[in-house]
């Protein structure tokens, strides 16, 4: 077996320095009635082309995104990623080394770590960033328990143009916490927020962004908020939007957080992805999450190392800031070469051309008569459909031309959001690609 | 020699990317076009490559050297499963595709939810946590639901055995139980009559490790599993080990109600430096409707996901679907090693854990002897006592000559703990070598050559790292030296 | 432009260095009637995405050969290449260094050479193996030209079973030289070759399995030529079949070359590719090509270093045995390490599947009424046609099936080879892929 | 730490790869079935793994480090190119496929082909030859043919420059040709008064190479050139330094009649520690019959290979139809910088060049002076006069600094030859720093420090090695140390 370094030879071998007559006997503290008493319905070991040709079977029956006109978004975008990224990240020491404990010998990660906090501080406008957390959505949830943390206080207030999942995140990471409201969806950009802030408000979550691709503006919610005593939390699920919109840090926000797939990473059907959270320097030490921090070595040489671990649960235990372990290393990497590869002058120019394509979508929609209830966007939009999205967005999917995600799917059982539709467009986005799918919306509407 | 920041290398002015500078205006953006500069630097390709090709060479990772990290399992990373994973069916596709073009990515989810479920005999499996920890998170809120379902609400307490990593207590506080600690009996296993004893009806569940954190076999897991279970409790076994047992024991067998599995570290995803992870939790018969979505259902011959949770779900614990890159890697490695191979990969890794233990066990001291051990051998710091050199000065020797250490101060059940865990990827050949160093290493130890260790690492790129400096003075992000001496 | 790392004020900044005004004054050694004085017809400058987009459309437009049944040999062969072989390719160290001239910073690429050598010595059975050539035809020329100056002798005759491409390669290194005899293709593996050998022979040169797949009885050819004091040249296109059939090297081989291919690296359209050359100890000065010597460092630390140069271009200049100097590095990589997987015995194991898959074919072909040539093959075989070949293959190509390759595109204008059709099967070689042939063929020839 | 040889560190029954252990008879074998033991030891993957990691990083790499190797043109290779020859579509197709299934393969030949008739304004282009002494052969084989054709066989003299690659010497001399030698003038260019004196009936071509490798541009090459064709003679360029000028000066405008291009030189394609290369010859109209087999043909919307010899052609020089994978990488490069972008590549080349030159020219001395140099600049070794160092030294001196040394005694026309080329891909950072490093070795080499050259490399993974050993006692494979003592 091609993973297994032994011969049959090698374990005699071993047994004999042992002392054991067989393996077997190496499990004698394992209950005799449960070891190697069944038969499991799998198969057994095979050549790496047969391996190779069930994985393609399989992934032969997916549409790929790249195989015909693409206009999903609600949190997950298309970029293209150069192809310096995947090749680097695949790299031996970046793919296959643990979490740095031993900073003398991990600085490659480490010191990545610490150029990452730096980039997502500056993009998010906030003075200090972690790590990284799993993904946007569980990096919200962390966000709300560590604004509870700060503020002492119970009550959270999640705007309706927060992303669905995003928003049943959180509900299930507070179960059975009181305080929690959640608004209803606002797919007009609409919003009754800032009237439900109160002396006993912890935070507010807003999205920007949001769901629906409205811009919000986030200096007037911050003023709401910070009168009340209680935080803004802003979330952004389209980061490569920061290149063209004002930073939420020079807006106010207290705690920001954002999914980072957009930059670096594939969209993988959801995962792995990579969360980002920042926050004011003042609440360093209610943060989740892994910390970078430079110091020094015994002769002076600049170094960097994981800190302020008294947050975290394998010093803290129960009295840890958040259970969270393992993070997202390698997605971080790649968000930090490709960010470095952007630079100030490519994420500026991505971020136009993004919003330039979504303009033409827009454009070309309300050019064939489809309702785009959107006054700003940066590079999503909602429409409304004269009828369920649905069944369209199905029949299309059948013509190879993935048209948006039908609000529905997200909020299921009202019929308000029936006929809803969420576009999104990128740098990928072609003016044939916009065509087609005018053309297409144009025929299962007639 | 030293890499720079990329801060001070790039500027504004490099970019690594062509992009054409288009012309937009400002009608769609509500005046909330960005006014504060982005202060990002940019890197050409060739500065790009050079930078994080130096950066990683500073890094020590399983293709270069044995990486024994107890309770890690940091085994090799096979490139069929990253090859398979960057197939564009797999990671070209969205998470909000129509179900209908999706089809194949959830056939490979049914596929590896089979596998776990057929190599631990359980019920259902929740495919969605993102790692190890949040695989906790999502077993203990089961077990909470569960609790609720049976108006078993007022249960505020979580038995953590004090050997247990340090996510069970953490994640157990999280749902806002009171954490009771259980402690070892003498041969380092959890004591079943302090396990009897702590049970009321006040107790919500148990959270084990099996094999244990001191890499035993928790031989009367029979036993407690019954009387947790009488108890009107839960049993929640922490997978983190399960790489030890994997086609040999089936944890359902055991009485388990809810076992995370770290992807990464039992079936071969790479750590990355740190993720991301995958952490499925299976589920038994009485926690399976409390499962978490989003899971894949199946009508005929068409796959479907149920995204919404119903009566009894404890809800949704990520957007979207989970770590699919990671699911794919996994499958690769399942269909790799076949049932055989898994079976004979934990054979073998408990192998490697003992001949290390046989061939060191006379210079280093077992606080725990008496049985075989599993995949991981624990030794403590009584070899060292008098020497004057610490556990962690001897991991740091370790650096010197080559090799990661082990994993140290952990568990925390016996002083100075060293938790060496070989796995089953490693030769006869590096383990011999490895032996050699470490008995050397003890020798000298042993003689009294204190200079070695307390210097050590001499080696590395860097020298020990003052760690206090670190988290007295945070310096969390990079400032240019102007900024920064203000 | 991504690859280049100078912005302009970089380029204002070496200027005034320099002391120029501009980069055209560094130009001025240009007459100018030459300089710049040209539009080509040639697009400027695009993203990624786009370079990817223009290149993804050409790959598109051909048929990969694993998108379906495939049967084609004739001296590139379809083999599994494992994933690590092509990860560690990759590899910055390895990919994107050069020859290593300077042995202290290039031990990696030597001792892989080194290794390499002895794997191909030991796989041809022969004393001393180079460090790659271009591929197997060259090599084949190669070898002709240094058994002409080892014997200082002119004749030289090429086996008919010789690959028709080699041949008209050593023709066009030999232009205008004496001696050169070319045989007749044999497709059923008949030949005269022994009666022509005489004093004046320098060598023969043979190929074993042929281009038509019936194995060669080097024994008997090594004694013919031994007799007549000549070299026997054997040549090998697929070197898996060495996992099987007796080493060259062991009957009687003075030279063996070969093209290794089949070994680590993907058919690409033909190249590139690794050539092997191996021969006595005694020719070695005679060698073409880098010879890779162990040695010891100024401590007595074993080392590797380029050696035995005297024979090569860059020190001996007109008087080199070859011109060649930039070989198959990175190729010889790819085998070096798909063999050290293989090992012993994963090599006999893909050899005998490799035979066993052939044989599936051969009874299959032969239980349709078609008729197979070969007594002995070991994956590949010639069968006759009722037919002209060219437009089967054409017309099964049509339904996506590769049926080999019609000798008549190898020997054009010999009515007698016009029905031929040479077909290899390999570990890839599914049940299904025979079965869809043989169908295929039948549905032709009816 | 040296990495053992891998027989050192694999057997026989070790093997990376799973394959069914099927029967065979021996019916159609012959006989022949292997006797004599195979003798490869394998490799389990995780081992391999290590292995190849291990020796890889005892290698220095453009990815790691600037490469200054004067000649050899080490600039960046992107990754993009080697993305997009794995395409399937590409990597896996077949050379004797019909050619109704690889148009996209064809297409892509003739694009490149394209590419490279407009960068040099020439007739045509044979993309065959296998690197770029492969296409001086295919280039030099093309004239021969021409000459037969006119009746001009008797022309048996080529000439040949004291500073040419010995790539030229060497190919001359395989096709039958005498060699003539040609001096350089104090400039360090080609002597027009020498070429003149020189030709004659005799004479069939001349090999010359602009950019010359002293780094300078031939100014009065459009007089040789109408010279050698006034004495019926074709004139051969080396292609080598073609990176100075590409998308600047086309060399048909210079009147060349056949010039190799290296694709892994000036197109970016890896060097891979030695290869694969490329060399595609452009060719004169005068030349263009005499092009070698496989060319691509296009009629109409379809395209098609002629594969055999017409009359006048050269003929075949390789199997099949040379580097595919090549190609690709290369058009790949060229359609990522477009035209503009190799003009800028050029001229940043020769910026980046006279850079180094004016700032070490006050230390090194500069044999040729009073021209800009083109992308390379040579330094002698009179500036170590009396030192006691030399090129060597000093050279060696340089990987303890962490640079790739760069050209040595080479070309011959100066003593003690340092040639150095930054290639476009260095940035203005990377330039200053291998300044610094330069001057200090200087100064310290002028002081006298001969300690620190005549030992280094001492920061290498080996000291200097004994080459006049490895020449003497050829050990040109691994013996086992049994047989070895034999």
């Amino acid at each position: 077996m091609r993973y297994l370094p032994h011969s049959a030879a090698d374990r005699e071998h071993m047994l004999g320095v042992i002392g054991a007559g067989s393996i077997d006997e190496l499990f004698a503290p394992v209950p005799r009635s449960v070891l190697g008493t069944f038969s499991p319905d799998l198969p057994d070991h095979q050549p790496e082309f047969g391996v190779e040709a069930h994985m393609r079977a399989l992934a032969g029956r997916n549409h790929a995104a790249g195989d015909g006109p693409f206009f999903i978004g609600a949190g997950a975008y298309r970029h293209h990623v150069p192809a310096t990224v995947d090749h680097l990240i695949q790299r031996s020491e970046w793919l296959t080394a643990y979490t740095p404990y031993q900073p003398e010998i991990s600085q490659g990660t480490l010191q990545m770590l610490f150029e990452f906090q730096t980039q997502v501080a500056r993009l998010t406008g906030m003075e200090v960033a972690n790590a990284s957390m799993y993904d946007g959505s569980t990096a919200t949830a962390e966000a709300v328990l560590m604004a509870r943390r700060i503020t002492r206080k119970n009550k959270v207030i999640l705007s309706g143009g927060l992303h669905p999942h995003y928003r049943d995140t959180v509900v299930t990471y507070l179960s059975g916490e009181e305080g929690l409201q959640c608004l209803s969806p606002s797919p007009e950009g609409q919003g009754d927020i800032v009237d439900r802030i109160d002396d006993q408000t912890a935070a507010i979550v807003i999205q920007t962004p949001d769901f629906y691709g409205h811009l919000r503006n986030v200096s007037a919610l911050a003023d709401a908020a910070h009168e009340k005593g209680a935080l803004l939390i802003v979330v952004v699920t389209e980061i490569v939007s920061l290149g063209l919109l004002e930073a939420p840090g020079a807006l106010g926000a207290d705690i920001v957080v954002a999914e980072g797939q957009s930059i670096g990473n594939p969209l993988t059907f959801g995962g792995p992805y990579v969360g980002l959270l920042a926050c004011r320097e003042k609440f360093v030490r209610q943060m989740p999450g892994r910390l970078c921090g430079e110091t020094v070595d015994a002769e002076g040489q600049r170094g960097f190392v994981l800190t302020l671990s008294t947050r975290e649960q394998h010093i803290r235990r129960e009295k840890a800031t958040s259970n969270i372990c393992t993070n997202s290393g390698l997605c971080a990497l790649a968000f930090s070469i490709h960010l470095s590869l952007l630079g100030e002058k490519g994420l500026t120019r991505l971020a136009r051309l993004n919003h330039s394509r979504a303009t033409a979508l827009a454009d070309a929609l309300a050019g064939a008569g489809i309702e785009v209830l959107n006054r700003t966007f940066f590079n999503e939009m909602t429409v409304r459909l004269p009828q369920p999205a649905v069944p369209v967005v199905e029949a299309l999917a059948a013509k190879g031309i993935l048209a948006g995600v039908p609000v529905s799917r997200l909020e299921p059982g009202k019929p308000e959001v029936e006929n809803l539709l969420v576009l999104a467009a990128t740098e990928l986005t072609t003016d044939a690609d916009i065509a087609a799918l005018v053309d297409g919306l144009k025929g299962e509407l007639a | 020699p030293a890499e720079p920041l990329l801060f001070e290398i790039g500027d504004h002015d490099h970019s690594g990317v062509d992009l054409p500078d288009v012309e937009i205006s400002d009608d769609r953006l509500g005046g909330l076009r960005r006014k504060a500069p982005l202060d990002l630097p940019g890197l050409t390709e060739p500065e790009a490559m050079r930078h994080y090709v130096r950066l990683s060479r500073r890094n020590y990772s399983i293709d270069s050297g044995m990486y024994p990290l107890g309770s890690c399992t940091m085994k090799h990373n096979p490139r069929l499963n990253e090859k398979m994973a960057r197939l564009p069916g797999f990671a070209d596709i969205h998470p909000l595709q129509p179900v209908s073009t999706v089809q194949g990515a959830l056939m490979a989810m049914e596929q590896l939810s089979h596998w776990l479920m057929e190599l631990t005999n359980t019920a259902a499996v929740a495919l969605s946590p993102k790692a190890g920890a949040h695989g906790e998170l999502c077993g203990m809120m089961a077990i909470k639901a569960a609790h609720e379902a049976r108006g078993q609400g007022h249960r505020r307490i979580v038995l953590v055995p004090e050997s247990a990593h340090g996510t069970n207590p953490a994640t157990a506080a999280f749902l806002g139980y009171a954490v009771r600690s259980i402690d070892a009996n003498e041969n380092g296993t959890v004591d079943v009559a302090a396990v009897k004893a702590a049970l009321s009806d006040d107790v919500a569940a148990i959270m084990l490790t099996n094999p244990n954190t001191c890499g035993l076999f928790e031989s009367q897991i029979i036993e407690i599993a019954a009387a947790v279970h009488e108890a009107g409790a839960y049993f929640y076994c922490d997978g983190a080990n399960f790489n030890a047992i994997m086609g040999v024991v089936r944890p359902g067998d055991l009485g388990i109600d809810a076992m995370h599995i770290n992807l990464h570290k039992t079936f071969s995803t790479p750590h990355g430096g740190g993720g991301p992870g995958s952490g499925p939790v299976v589920l038994s018969e009485a926690l399976a409707p409390h499962a978490p979505v989003p899971f894949v259902t199946r009508d005929g011959d068409s796959l479907g996901l149920a995204e919404h949770a119903g009566e009894g779900s404890l809800g949704r614990l990520t957007a979207f679907h989970g770590q699919m890159g990671m699911y794919i890697r996994a499958l690769t490695y399942m269909l790799s090693h076949g049932a055989d191979g898994l079976a004979q990969a934990a054979r073998d890794a408990v192998l490697n854990a003992n001949y290390l233990k046989a061939r060191l066990d006379d210079l280093f001291t077992v606080p725990f002897d008496g049985q075989p051990v599993m995949h991981e051998v624990l030794f403590d710091d009584s070899f060292l006592k008098g020497s004057g050199i610490s556990t962690l000065d001897f991991a740091k020797a370790m650096i010197d000559e080559g090799y990661h250490p082990m994993t140290m101060y952990f568990p925390l059940v016996v002083q100075g703990a060293m938790l060496i865990e070989p796995t089953e990827s490693e030769s006869l050949q590096t383990l011999d070598a490895f032996v050699e160093t470490m008995r050397e290493l003890a020798e000298d130890a042993k003689a009294g050559n204190v200079g070695r260790f307390a210097q050590a690492p001499m080696r590395a790129p860097l020298r020990r790292l003052d760690e206090t400096r670190a988290a007295r003075q945070p310096r969390l992000k990079y400032q240019p030296l102007a900024a920064a001496a203000e």
